[in-house]
């Protein structure tokens, strides 16, 4: 525990709040700003010992940083220990929802296995704990012995915390950090900038929308913010009134619950989007502004009819009643997202999906498409360095043969990502990771810097702008620190000390405070004039007298929030504006014969972020481990979903182990035989078979990223492609019984011998 | 005329005695023997309680297991003897006099195993006593409407009164042993069984009336302890219990493997203690005959039990029906059909069939039978519950097989024990049947207990001194 | 005659019921009165086989008031118990009729054998503290007969001239004497 | 008199399971583990229930959160020798953990297999167990245990209200999984208060008990625009 460095009775102006912070948890009495009694109402003066009474409930906001969604929530402390996630009612993106991965942010918080130690590897080979001083000297002289063959890996969502680490590469004078983000994110951005002109994963207003066609987004999954798509979800159908039509391979949940599923041969998303597009243009109800936009775009003549079934494999009365349906609607709306960008056609097929919307005249309409807009707190910290790199970068930094240098890892585990890198951080001469647990990349380092979990730091985040209106989210630490983690940032901020590249800010927290005092800043310079990119909104700053009052209500008030008024639609840049955006759009159909064994027993693979386990994340905490998966119903494991048409050709049943065979590698798990999965695809959960990452995830299940082939991208959006891949499927054997897959609903396949209907009774009302 | 039933009552009696005296290393054998299930059965138990009732192979939904099974089934088996020998007594059947004690014995021990199958398959046995009504400081009294309770009032019942059944006939028998044992231990041990017992026309007296009404008392009881037993599955609303049949059902089949297990310990006894003379063909005929009539009217209820649920459009049962017939216990229903009604009645129609080693080896059958009668009463019905959801499976554990495999252990050391420290026939009663014979005589009808070979078999046996 | 001279005890074995009969009869008719006679037998003997008096008993009616005896308590336990500590039942009855009935009836079986096998103890002198009449249920070395399957005739309250009288008259049929 | 009762909009969960990881951390449910959940010894207080209807690819899924259903006539309450389980004058079936023995007969008799059991002593590593909810106890092993309605905010509800001199209102009681549900398929309340929302939800031509036929009269209200009859898997 920190012994603080300010004392109690100097004035306040003078020390921060986490100079506060530490000097009451030195004492014994956690208070913070912006947490209130439930009874009372209280917020509590620091200047005070706290009134809350042993055993009080006491709620502190926070916001939730499991995903990049930015859900606010309160969190339930008795004792200075915290008890229980709510989302918080006013919550900017989730009002009052969280999902299943934002409860469980308590047990990464407790989890018995958490690093709170600095450690080194030692002579021995193993790693030891040392000081905080030791550990980050080790590593400063690393990165500043090389600066220009070190490689930083960020894991954080776009924002504040990936600023400042772009602010570090530029100032310790490394190549910009690579950006660890899930590829579908990279790919939408890309998708959005060729078909709308913004770099942003464009908002939708789903909830206003009166029919909504998703290509392959899984809005309901784990995708972006499935809460927010989730209440949206739930307004766009109540009573009947809209409808949500999925089309994408695999029989999500979002499929489950959507009015209709197409369920398109993988890989041709983008061919069906220009397919529907060329349906839409021959019924003659596609507005003329609509028709010329999307003709600008894409000059050449769509698919046929014929030429669509037969590349989808979806029946053409199918096909022509969605035409039909979008078409009469008033307000359409069509998504993109998922396994359609992951293939390597993913960013044509995004845009292909996305220029729909400039077809039915969706953008920038009520109940249509918008920009997705931020306050651009990322460029704010990160000043006039580089944009970070995409993903696939990290592969280019590590090829060749010889030391792959120096690399840094924060929060992100490449390791379980892309397993294919192995070889790559095997070469490298120093691996330093700041994580708060041993997943499969901690395990390879040679410094361990641990940190924060959410509820234990001060957070900053601008949240996916699923909204479309633009934040910044502040929250305060909710409970101390556990042993010796340290803020990311905080981290970052040290290590360039210590390799005497200071950077002008001791905390993460007065980084982000000074990034908004500059913009009150330019905000008044700026006036009316709203084309300044450094200004804010002028409405933001109304009423505050200077940058040091704006900063302290603006803490105090838990961020920056935009109005509707900011939503807006977004610009598709001019053909000849000098940049460089291609006149037309790739065509999807241009695409890569899918790679893998050829035969009848080849398979598609669609990889998929489960609800449960998210990119893997999840992995470490029992209660998502012991949540069956609402699909499959599988607890504690990984699975192959397999259709019964292709199971009963293979003599597959239910929890027979079968072997995917890939390109680079193969992997052996239990089957699970399902009705709903498209015949010739076979759907693989990731997130499962860590090498460590805690005892609840430990060897649980097998990883399915170790079949992705790092060679495969992409194309041109630098992110790995994991769609497309073809596998072997064979039988091995029946499980033993440690192998059988952990299945909640386990009668399921007895009850399909059930002669008689099956189903629960349609009762009298209570 | 007198004179030759006389004299070979005589020999009887002294052959019984010499049976009785001669000590059989056999049944010391096996009471070590099952004295090792005896550990092996309460090492498990011990395990069970140090680790936890999940050491168990039960789930959700199937939360009852082998526990309750071998509960239900330890409690058929008791009804071998109270309610035969009961029933026997109260009919005057005088082939009943060599059968009662080895019955009665059964009844004992095993609702004694019985009884204790509840308490392991309790989860918190430490505090079983909370069924128990007394007063207490929770200031809580059982809950009378729970058939759980209902059993406890009835096991209860029956097992203080199958206790004192055995026990007060046993009385004049302790007295033969304590007065023909010399001076010690063993004759101190004999001396406090029975009690001061004289053999007073007095005593006779009381005792005859005492058993009369004990006879009598205790059918209705053996009736309403399966019925009950029946009722903790008959009360709840689960598909595959909820029956009205299963009352009497229950009875019978309990009546059905009670005869079993007489069976079989007659024939083991007969051989064992070479008691051919009074464990005689007629006996195990008129058992074989009892033990044919109940396997029919066993398989009348099975046949009513499932052509009701069939019949019926109950969604519910007829998943369970389905499960049952054709799906995954199929195989154990089908066996349990051929074992209990198609072998017993093939076998013991014929005359030939009803000598004691194949009623014995029916008998061991039917066991199997009836024990899976249990099972498939227990397990399918709450493996598949309404919703579908939630169907499950049981794979019992090295636990539950442990404690099943001791029990019988457990019974089979109780038993030898009993029969070692006791007489197993009972001489009193036998002694009784002769007298009857004796007078009997005199219209030249041997009555039926009186060994029809004795007229013919030389006193070998030998008369006393 | 004094006291102590009436205190002679005659036993004698016997193989057969007619022989005790013959030796009961011919006792009877040398002045022993029927009260002085007791008979083990190792088997119980049927009515009118000696001519002695019928034993009593009232095993019947100390059966009957077990029943319902126990038929009150546990009546009582079961819904006396539910009426003095109610709980919530959520509208169903406390105190429902038939678990009442199905408790009642086991306890009415209960006391029934329970107070069955006392009152056959008590009536047998079998109870500890309590013995029959003077010397009827004391141990004798005789007893060793009635188990091997004889019957023992014992006859108290004789003279010493009087037991001489009746063991010389028991003396051809009998197995032992004493 | 108050009798809190539940409404479920089954046209409005998707089954994201939000409610369930919300119940476990309210309700301090132990998690058990691999090898114990595959012996399906799970002990989720709330399942989402998953069935299909129709073949690939017309194929549907559907989803039906399933938690104890406080029976006004509950099938387990009789069948307790011990009272462990009982009715609460405000509607709930009530498990008094002190009590139970662990007969596991109420789970038997219960229609909607809701109830789970503790086959072991809970084990929260620490500190893990940092985290329990002081107002609820853990169980120990051997004791019965499911969905109490979030009996502890009932309460807190109360107090709150009593604190303010008032009654409970309407909305002052929210259960964990209602709370963090994001698509709001979940009120709670008093159903005999015809204004409460819960009340109107039950209200609704879409309304149904879950195996209604039973009449165990149910606190849990179900609503559907479809029926749920269809043959499913």
């Amino acid at each position: 525990m920190s012994s603080g460095n300010g004392k109690r009775g100097e004035p306040r102006v003078t020390i921060g709040r986490r100079d506060f912070f530490k000097v009451y948890a030195a004492a014994g009495v956690a208070v913070l700003q912006g947490c209130r009694r439930r009874d009372q109402e209280l917020i509590e003066s620091p200047a005070r010992r706290s009134t809350a009474l042993p055993g009080a409930s006491v709620w502190r906001r926070s916001i939730c940083e499991q995903c990049g969604a930015g859900c606010e929530i309160e969190v339930r402390t008795v004792d200075r220990l915290a008890k229980k996630i709510e989302g918080l009612p006013s919550g900017f993106v989730n009002r009052g929802g969280v999902c299943a991965l934002g409860h469980s942010a308590l047990q990464e918080l407790y989890h018995p296995d958490r690093v709170t130690e600095p450690m080194r590897r030692g002579s021995s080979g193993e790693l030891e704990p040392v000081s905080w001083e030791e550990a980050l000297e080790t590593a400063a002289t690393a990165i500043a012995a090389a600066p220009d063959a070190t490689t930083i890996v960020a894991g954080a969502p776009s924002g504040p915390l990936l600023g400042l680490w772009r602010r570090f590469a530029a100032t310790v004078g490394t190549p910009p950090p690579v950006h660890w983000q899930p590829a579908d994110a990279l790919v939408e951005r890309e998708a959005a900038r060729l078909a709308f002109g913004e770099s942003t994963r464009p908002a939708y207003d789903l909830a206003r929308s009166d029919y909504v066609v998703s290509v392959g987004a899984p809005l309901l999954d784990r995708w972006r913010s499935p809460v927010h798509f989730g209440a949206a979800w739930a307004e766009l159908t109540a009573d009947r009134r809209g409808k949500l039509v999925q089309v994408e391979a695999r029989h999500s949940l979002t499929a489950a619950n959507a009015d209709g599923w197409l369920p398109v041969r993988p890989g041709s998303e983008g061919f069906f989007a220009r397919g529907l597009a060329g349906l839409l243009l021959g019924s003659g109800t596609v507005g003329q502004e609509g028709r010329s936009a999307y003709e600008a775009l894409y000059p050449e003549a769509p698919p046929d009819l014929a030429a669509t079934v037969e590349r989808c494999g979806i029946d053409a009365d199918r096909i022509e009643r969605l035409a039909a349906e979008l078409a009469s609607a008033r307000r359409p709306l069509v998504m993109v997202g998922g396994s359609a960008l992951e293939g390597e056609n993913g960013v044509a097929a995004g845009a292909a999906a996305l220029a729909l919307n400039l077809l039915l005249g969706a953008v920038g309409r009520v109940g249509g498409v918008f920009a997705g807009v931020d306050f651009g707190f990322e460029e704010r910290l990160a000043g006039d360095a580089t944009a970070a790199l995409p993903p696939a970068a990290l592969a280019d930094r590590l090829a060749g043969d010889g030391d792959s240098g120096v690399l840094v890892v924060s929060e992100a585990d490449p390791l379980h990502g892309v397993p294919g890198l192995e070889a790559g951080f095997e070469r490298a001469g120093t691996v330093i990771a700041c994580s708060a647990f041993f997943d499969d990349t901690t395990l390879r380092a040679d410094v361990v810097l641990p940190v924060q979990t959410d509820l234990e730091r001060f957070q900053a985040v601008e949240p996916d702008p699923v909204r479309g209106v633009p934040a910044l989210l502040i929250a305060s630490p909710t409970v101390a620190p556990r042993g010796e983690a340290r803020h990311p940032g905080d981290v970052a901020l040290a290590l360039a000390a210590a390799a005497g590249r200071a950077l002008p800010w001791p905390g993460f927290q007065e980084a982000v405070e000074s990034a908004l005092s500059d913009a009150f800043t330019a905000t008044r310079a700026a006036g009316d004039d709203a084309s300044d990119p450094a200004a804010l909104p002028a409405s933001l700053i109304a009423g505050a007298l200077n940058a040091r009052q704006f900063v302290r209500r603006t803490t105090d008030a838990g961020g920056l929030l935009g109005t509707e008024e900011l939503r807006r639609a977004p610009t598709r840049l001019p053909r000849d504006g000098g940049n460089d955006m291609p006149s037309v759009l790739p065509d999807p159909a241009a695409r890569a014969a899918p790679v893998g064994p050829a035969g009848v027993e080849s398979f598609t693979l669609i990889p998929f972020e489960s609800l449960k386990l998210g990119d893997g994340r999840g992995a470490n905490r029992p209660w998502l481990q012991e949540l069956p998966d609402p699909l499959s119903t599988v607890m504690w494991g990984t699975w192959a979903e397999v259709a019964t048409e292709d199971a009963d050709r293979l003599g597959i049943q239910t929890g027979d182990i079968v072997r995917l065979t890939g390109t680079v590698a193969e992997i052996e798990l239990p089957a699970m035989v399902l009705p709903t999965v498209r015949p010739g695809s076979v759907g693989v959960p990731v997130g499962g078979g860590h090498a460590d990452y805690g005892r609840y995830a430990r060897g649980r299940g097998v990883n399915v990223n170790a079949l992705l082939d790092t060679d495969r991208r992409v194309a041109g959006a630098g992110a790995f492609a994991r769609g497309d891949l073809r596998v072997r499927v064979e039988r091995l054997r029946r499980p033993r019984r440690s192998e059988r897959p952990v299945i909640y609903g386990r009668g399921l396949r007895q009850a399909e011998e059930i002669p008689v209907g099956w189903a629960p009774h349609v009762g009298g009302k209570a | 005329m007198t004179d030759r039933p006389q004299a070979s009552a005589r020999a009887l009696d002294g052959e019984l005695l010499g049976r009785l005296d001669r000590r059989r290393p056999g049944l010391l054998v096996g009471s070590l023997a099952s004295g090792v299930l005896v550990l092996v059965f309460f090492y498990c138990w011990g395990y069970q309680i140090a680790n936890g009732i999940g050491v168990t192979g039960i789930n959700r939904p199937v939360f009852w297991g082998f526990y309750i099974i071998n509960f239900v089934f330890w409690i058929g088996i008791s009804h071998a003897g109270t309610l035969i020998s009961a029933i026997l007594r109260v009919t005057k059947a005088e082939w009943r006099r060599p059968v009662t004690r080895s019955a009665e014995a059964i009844t004992l021990f095993a609702l004694a195993i019985g009884g204790l199958f509840p308490l392991i398959h309790l989860g918190r046995v430490a505090i079983f006593y909370y069924m128990i009504p007394y007063p207490n400081s929770r200031m809580l009294w059982p809950n009378f409407r729970s058939p759980l309770v209902w059993d406890i009032a009835a096991i209860t019942t029956y097992i203080i009164g199958s206790a004192l059944y055995l026990f007060l006939p046993l009385i004049p028998d302790a007295a033969v042993m304590r007065d023909r044992a010399a001076a010690g231990l063993k004759k101190r041990f004999y001396a406090v069984l029975a009690l001061g017992w004289r053999g007073t026309a007095q005593q006779w007296h009381s005792l005859e009336w005492g058993i009369r009404i004990l006879a009598v008392a205790i059918i209705p009881v053996a009736v309403s302890v399966h019925t009950i037993v029946s009722w903790d599955f008959a009360m709840t609303q689960t598909p595959g219990w909820k029956s009205t049949i299963f009352g009497p059902y229950f009875v019978v089949g309990a009546i059905f493997s009670g005869i079993a297990v007489l069976m079989i310990a007659m024939a083991l006894l007969r051989r064992g203690l070479a008691l051919e003379r009074f464990l005689t063909d007629r006996v195990f005929n008129n058992l074989g005959l009892l033990f044919v009539t109940m396997s029919l009217v066993w398989g009348y209820f099975t046949f009513a039990e499932h052509l009701t649920v069939w019949y019926s459009g109950d969604l519910f049962e007829k998943l369970v029906h389905h499960v049952l017939l054709h799906g995954d216990f199929a195989v154990p229903f089908w066996t349990m059909v051929v074992v209990n009604l198609v072998i017993p009645v093939a076998v013991l129609s014929f005359p030939r069939g009803r000598r004691p080693l194949p009623t014995a080896l029916v008998g061991c059958g039917v066991l199997v039978g009836m024990w899976l009668e249990r099972f498939l009463i227990v397990v399918p019905a709450l493996s598949t519950p309404r919703l579908a959801y939630s169907i499950g499976d049981y794979m019992p554990s090295w636990v539950e097989l442990g404690i099943m495999i001791g029990a019988v252990g457990v019974f089979a050391c109780l038993y030898f024990t009993f029969t070692q420290l006791l007489p197993i026939v009972s001489v009193w009663e036998m002694r009784e049947g002769w007298r009857h014979a004796v007078s009997g005589g005199e219209s030249g009808q041997p009555s039926e207990a009186a060994p029809t070979s004795a007229a013919a078999s030389p006193a070998a046996g030998g008369g006393a001194a | 005659m004094t006291a102590a001279a009436q205190d002679h005890l005659v036993e004698a074995a016997f193989e057969s019921v007619e022989d005790v009969r013959s030796a009961v009869e011919a006792a009877l008719d040398s002045g022993v009165a029927a009260s002085q006679i007791e008979v083990r037998s190792p088997a119980p003997l049927e009515e009118g086989e000696l001519p002695l008096a019928k034993p009593k008993s009232r095993v019947l009616l100390f059966a009957l008031s077990g029943a319902v005896l126990g038929g009150l308590t546990a009546f009582g336990l079961a819904a006396g118990t539910a009426l003095a500590y109610p709980l919530p039942t959520g509208g169903m009855s406390i105190v429902a009729g038939p678990p009442v009935g199905v408790v009642t009836y086991e306890g009415t079986a209960l006391g029934l054998i329970i107070m069955t096998v006392l009152r056959v103890l008590w009536e047998g002198g079998l109870l500890p503290g309590r013995a029959i009449r003077s010397g009827r249920g004391r141990p004798s070395d005789f007893d060793r007969h009635v188990a091997e399957g004889r019957l023992v005739l014992r006859i108290h309250g004789l003279t010493e001239s009087g037991a001489e009288e009746l063991r010389e008259l028991c003396r051809p049929r009998t197995v032992a004497l004493g | 008199m108050t009798r809190w009762g539940m409404a479920i909009d089954l046209d409005r969960c998707t089954g994201c399971e939000a409610c369930v990881v919300a119940c476990a951390a309210e309700n301090n449910i132990q998690t058990v583990g691999e090898e114990q959940a595959r012996e399906g010894r799970a002990m989720h207080w709330l399942r989402i229930e998953r069935y299909y209807e129709g073949e690939f690819p017309d194929v549907r899924t559907r989803f039906m959160p399933v938690l104890c259903q406080q029976c006004g006539a509950a099938p387990c309450e009789p069948v307790c020798p011990v009272y462990a389980t009982y009715h609460n004058p405000e509607g709930l079936n009530a498990m008094v953990y002190g009590r139970c023995i662990g007969t596991r007969f109420c789970a038997n008799n219960c229609p909607y297999t809701v109830r789970v059991f503790n086959w072991f002593d809970a084990e929260f590593p620490a500190p893990l167990d940092s985290q329990l909810n002081p107002d609820v106890s853990v169980r120990p092993g051997g004791v019965m245990e499911k969905c109490t309605f979030c009996v502890q905010r009932i309460q807190a509800g109360k107090d709150e209200a009593a604190q303010e001199d008032r009654e409970v209102a309407d909305g002052d009681v929210k259960t964990a999984c209602q709370q963090s549900c994001p698509t709001k398929a979940i009120a709670f309340g008093d159903l005999d208060d015809p204004d409460s929302e819960v009340s109107r939800w039950a209200e609704s031509p879409r309304a149904f008990s879950l195996l209604g036929d039973l009449d165990t009269r149910p606190g849990v209200v179900y609503l559907s625009g479809t029926e749920w009859r269809e043959p499913a898997e």
